[in-house]
């Protein structure tokens, strides 16, 4: 009669392009030139709207938002890997995954300046709103990767993004279950970017890997450099691969960084070192892949600036429509409490509008 | 026409969506091969299948969360929490996402999910399965809130809210399950949300109540109608949020008193929102203070005790009468 | 005396007991190193350390449950949710264990414990930063819910919230956590929880506000006043559950006249409560309709909107002259 | 550049008494008599205790309650392997480790017919009042046993218990993490039976056990015969001295069975298959421990008879106690609402009991 081992789990670690821009020619996935390119354009993009969108905020121009930069490999990537039967769901990090489908960057800024028109991208996009409260969109990409398998759409698995700090919440553990027992075509994506606000990833849990979780339920899980654009794009590809095939969700950490603050209102010299924040920007995601294209012979110091010129061109036009926008009408509100109007809130809009009128007459 | 009880009437309601309509889902803790801890959703599983009678794992933020994920899908859940008791664990899904889902995007997303609870109380259950909390989810724009209070308006209103655009969340009152029949008419009857029905009309006393209060209301209504040869307008509120104060309020206007009958405690209740509409819009109308039976402020007793403290006949009966004597 | 903002004035407070009871625990999300996301915990950590001031992970449910087991092993724990949005996701340990502990065991077991919150709108925040729930913690018996309007109330309501004998949601209205300063006693200074406050007493007209209302309420009062050369009684809650009608019921039967002003959506708010309240205990002295100053049944709008839904002083202002001419 | 695998993971599974009562001497656990004993007779009373429920139940005597038969070893055990100072919290399904601790029958049948004194066992005994919304408990277990640390309180550890159908909700997940987190000294007890109301153990979770739910936060998992007490006594003791040496938490996956209806408000028929519970029968953790103690010479027919002979007058005597009393003053929950009576809370009383006087005087 035994003490006996019943079980035997292990986690891996991936990298094919490392801090310098070397390649493991054994493990590079086979993109097109086109795919490089257009993954490399979005980071960029993402890293520039960063940039503009702090200057916006700095001047008043734009409310709070939460920059992504350091991490645009880890969200944009996987959705290079994913075709657009596949659903994206997300929380306010990820600009590179919504740019990537196409969302105006218009839209994007009307969001971060507290207009719900910024959140009306195109729903045949299939990529959901953003969400705010942490790991609770994890379960919407369980119910609607469940829809896909009930409505037989076997070609669209759906991608969640969450933080490290949204691993701790019930939600994600109650979506990696549901997952797992529905055999849902989910990829979970963990953006382990280190913090969540000012608490380090070692406090939110004593574990070695997030990835770990994975075991927990029979799950595959893979640790990845998320810093590392062809390691996302393939673990991305290798699990949506077995969510078409009906095998069921996969969990992936992406350990990358957040090199830049929380929010704006946020000030990280409070909790962290400007060393650590130096030792990750050697790591920095756009400065590898672009080696990585320069070595492959895709991009040189021109066509880079060129890239530049353009990115910054398409910025400042959607910055100007951002701006030019006037069309807020102030009721809209009762519009959008339910789809059935009700008279007693039909009512309060009269009142409302009325007391507009009263306080533009009284100046 | 079948004499069927609230049970047999919310099963048919789903029977019948779901053959409508092959978008409708039900999920929850044993709601499938088990047909519900109260058979609400008996035989379901075994008419529709697995894919589309779903018993979830033992986690209610879940199951609303994935209901969110599967209605923004195009999919038309209807979810059960075992017993309201419960559900609060989903209110960070209902509030955070369901309920502003169409606010949040303006219309371009919408959250079309039935979360269905049993609750209420003097069914002799443990802890945490007698609470009457409908103001908990009336404080939420977005959702509506719906109480039925037999088997032909709960067979009615559960069509509705399935067909509803946006998020309700459907209050069964446990004590009513199976406590009477009623007919339900065979072909489909489809009772309009956010309406209240004057279950009778009359001219001396508004009297309103919602679920398992109706009945004793009404025969409290009854017994001092009889004592007193006058004729009581009885409301049955069915929709707590929105709510449809008109009806009240014209009600108000023509008899000029009102009593109130809540399973709730007293205080933050659909009792109090009722006297703040009247307020609102027919003070002037009072010819007495608006009378409010309701349990009390307590922590609701464990159900050696409850009986106590529920409103019952006897003491809605009193509450008219002082009411009409006031 | 030293003027204190309301950041600095619950600081105060805690850093006070905390030093007074080491049974005083603080924990929440980035409350340590970081002294919060709106600084009101700064420099406890260095003072305390890192045992008594703890940096949780990323889970409000745990917190709370958390707090609840340290409260009935004998601990004072002062829990932040980092904002009241996300506090709902510790309303099922609030509502189903904390609230209970007392009725559960006859008082065996008790549940001290303070959960304090930032609330509000106006801080131009994202989504779920800006609402103003307090009624949905109301329905709770059991729970104390106590809202502070300035920085010495608020600093003389948290000693007691944190002394009290049972749980105890504090929502700090962030609005006016930096907006004005004001004298804070150096001495300790104790604010009975459960009690409103009648911050001017006057004959004409009785007005009651709460949290980040009390500041363009004063100035609608003030407004009012002078232009008509009446006094006004202005009563600041506090205390929001169990409601201390009584001082707005005595005030009433004095003026004859009401109006409450309410951040929260209309429906389903403490400006409900009171109505019900001055129904049952003051109707006859009336001589309008309560008047009520809220915002709509909405979905609370995005930061671009929001500052159109709220009351303001102009509004206020308008619904006090339309109660006094009624 | 790797793939490379970075952690690794093994559960073991723990049996020392098996299904016919033969022990592995090398595993054995050296209990005294008395202790054995002890165990035992809790045990019995656990099983005679539900029998005697569910007569009262059916007769109307007694509320809906929910046996505990076929547990009795792995709710009973780990209590044996825990001092007074250690904690108890816990459901409502664990008689056995609210006997053991000396809580009064006549309370625990009170709590069941719907009184809130049935839950006031005395605070001293450390036995937390009964949980019904499952896994809420764990997350108390958690703070109480960083109260224990906090109060340098090195002997006092807690024992936690729920089912396998709690494991599904987000509050064990964030109960395992904050206790790994805080290295809290605690003991989750999950007993899984195999079924939460209708629902089997493989619809709760895919994963091949739930033990290694504990690899998921680096700490110490082991699945363990729950029907075997010797076995659930050692694991239970082993992770106890883990959590007084301040070295953290454990997770044991007790496998065991629900011998009877979930609550005498449901039937089983319904769900599961006759021969499923006759196999489980087979495994009864009272018939093995039996045998064990009587080969070690601790027990024959006649004691065994004895001691049936005055569990059943316990029994007896406390169902009479409870039965006989009459001290229940309806307005209790007045009381017990506030530390602080409130006016207006107090004038509600006197309105209640004015109610009901008119009730009884009405007849
Ligand atoms: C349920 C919930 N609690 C608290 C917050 C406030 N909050 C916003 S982001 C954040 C930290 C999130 O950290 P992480 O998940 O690591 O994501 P990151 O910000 O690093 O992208 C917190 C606490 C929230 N949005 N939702
Ligand atoms: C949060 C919550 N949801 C639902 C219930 C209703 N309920 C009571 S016991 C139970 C099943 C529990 O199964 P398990 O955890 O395996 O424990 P067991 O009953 O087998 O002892 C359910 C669903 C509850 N008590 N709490
Ligand atoms: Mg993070
Ligand atoms: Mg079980």
């Amino acid at each position: 009669m035994p003490l006996k081992k019943i079980g035997d789990f292990s986690i891996s670690y991936l990298q094919i392009l490392n801090e310098k821009g070397v390649v493991d020619a054994k493990l590079e996935p086979k993109l097109s030139d086109d795919e490089l390119h257009k993954l490399y354009r979005t980071m960029l993009l993402a890293r520039e709207t960063d940039a503009r969108m702090l200057k916006l905020q700095r001047q008043g121009r734009l409310g709070t938002f939460g920059p992504g930069t350091g991490q645009e490999a880890a969200f944009t990537a996987p959705i290079s890997a994913a075709s657009d039967e596949d659903w994206i769901v997300g929380t306010f990090r990820e600009p590179g995954a919504r740019l990537f489908r196409g969302e105006p960057l218009s839209q994007y800024l009307a969001y971060f300046n507290g207009y719900e028109e910024g959140n009306t991208f195109d729903p045949a996009k299939r990529v959901l709103p953003m969400s705010v409260i942490v790991a609770s969109q994890t379960l919407h990409a369980v119910g609607l990767a469940y829809a896909m398998q009930y409505k037989g759409e076997k070609d669209s698995a759906v991608i969640t993004f969450l933080g490290d700090g949204a691993t701790s919440e019930g939600d994600f553990h109650e979506a990696l279950n549901f997952a797992s027992v529905w055999q849902a075509p989910v990829v979970f994506i963990v953006q382990n970017n280190q913090w969540a606000i000012s608490t380090p990833r070692k406090m939110q849990t004593r574990a070695k890997t997030i990835a770990q979780r994975a075991v927990a339920y029979d799950m595959p899980g893979i640790q990845v450099d998320g810093n590392d654009p062809l390691a996302m794009y393939q673990a991305t590809k290798e699990a949506l691969d077995r969510a078409h095939a009906g095998e069921g969700p996969t969990l992936i950490e992406a350990v990358t960084y957040r090199l830049m603050m929380h929010t704006t209102a946020d000030d990280p010299k409070k909790y962290r070192s400007e060393d650590e924040e130096k030792e990750w920007w050697k790591k920095d995601p756009l400065t590898r892949f672009r080696v990585y294209l320069e070595n492959k012979g895709l991009l040189d110091e021109k066509s880079h600036a060129a890239l530049a010129t353009e990115i910054k061109a398409y910025i400042d036009d959607e910055v100007k429509k951002f701006e030019a926008a006037t069309d807020w009408p102030p009721d809209i509100s009762f519009d959008h409490v339910l789809g059935t109007r009700h008279p007693s809130i039909e009512r309060q809009r009269t009142a409302f509008l009325a007391n507009l009128n009263k306080e533009a007459a009284n100046g | 026409m079948a004499k069927l009880n609230m049970v047999q009437a919310i099963n048919l309601a789903l029977t019948e969506e779901m053959a409508n309509d092959e978008n409708v889902i039900v999920l929850g803790e044993d709601v499938g091969v088990d047909g519900g801890v109260f058979r609400v959703t008996d035989g379901l599983h075994d008419k529709f299948g697995e894919k589309r009678v779903i018993d979830t794992p033992l986690a209610e933020s879940a199951i609303v969360g994935a209901s969110i994920g599967m209605a923004m899908a195009g999919l038309r859940p209807v979810a059960e929490m075992q017993f309201s008791g419960f559900s609060y664990l989903s209110i960070p899904q209902l509030e955070g996402n369901a309920s502003r889902m169409r606010a949040r995007t303006m219309g371009k997303w919408t959250c079309p999910l039935v979360l269905r609870m049993p609750y209420g109380g003097a069914v002799r259950a443990l802890e945490h399965h007698s609470e009457s909390r409908e103001a908990m989810y009336a404080t939420i724009p977005g959702v509506t809130v719906v109480i039925p209070s037999g088997p032909r308006n709960a067979r009615a209103l559960m069509l509705a809210a399935i067909r509803d655009p946006d998020p309700v969340v459907f209050m069964e009152p446990k004590r009513s399950y199976r406590a009477f029949r009623e007919e339900v008419p065979e072909e489909e009857e489809v009772r309009e949300l956010g309406k209240a029905q004057v279950v009778q009309a009359g001219t001396d006393l508004t009297v309103v109540a919602w679920g398992a209060m109706m009945r004793p209301t009404l025969k409290a209504v009854d017994l001092i109608q009889k004592k007193r040869n006058i004729t009581i307008e009885l409301i049955d509120l069915l929709t707590i949020a929105p709510m449809d104060a008109d009806t009240i309020v014209e009600s108000v206007k023509k008899t000029g008193r009102c009593v109130v009958v809540q399973e709730a405690p007293r205080s933050f209740g659909a009792s109090s929102e009722i006297v703040a509409r009247i307020n609102d819009d027919a003070l002037l109308y009072l010819e007495a203070p608006v009378g409010r039976v309701t349990n009390y402020d307590v922590v609701t007793p464990y159900f050696g005790r409850e009986m106590m403290y529920l409103p019952d006949e006897q003491r809605i009966a009193r509450s008219l009468e002082e009411t009409l004597d006031f």
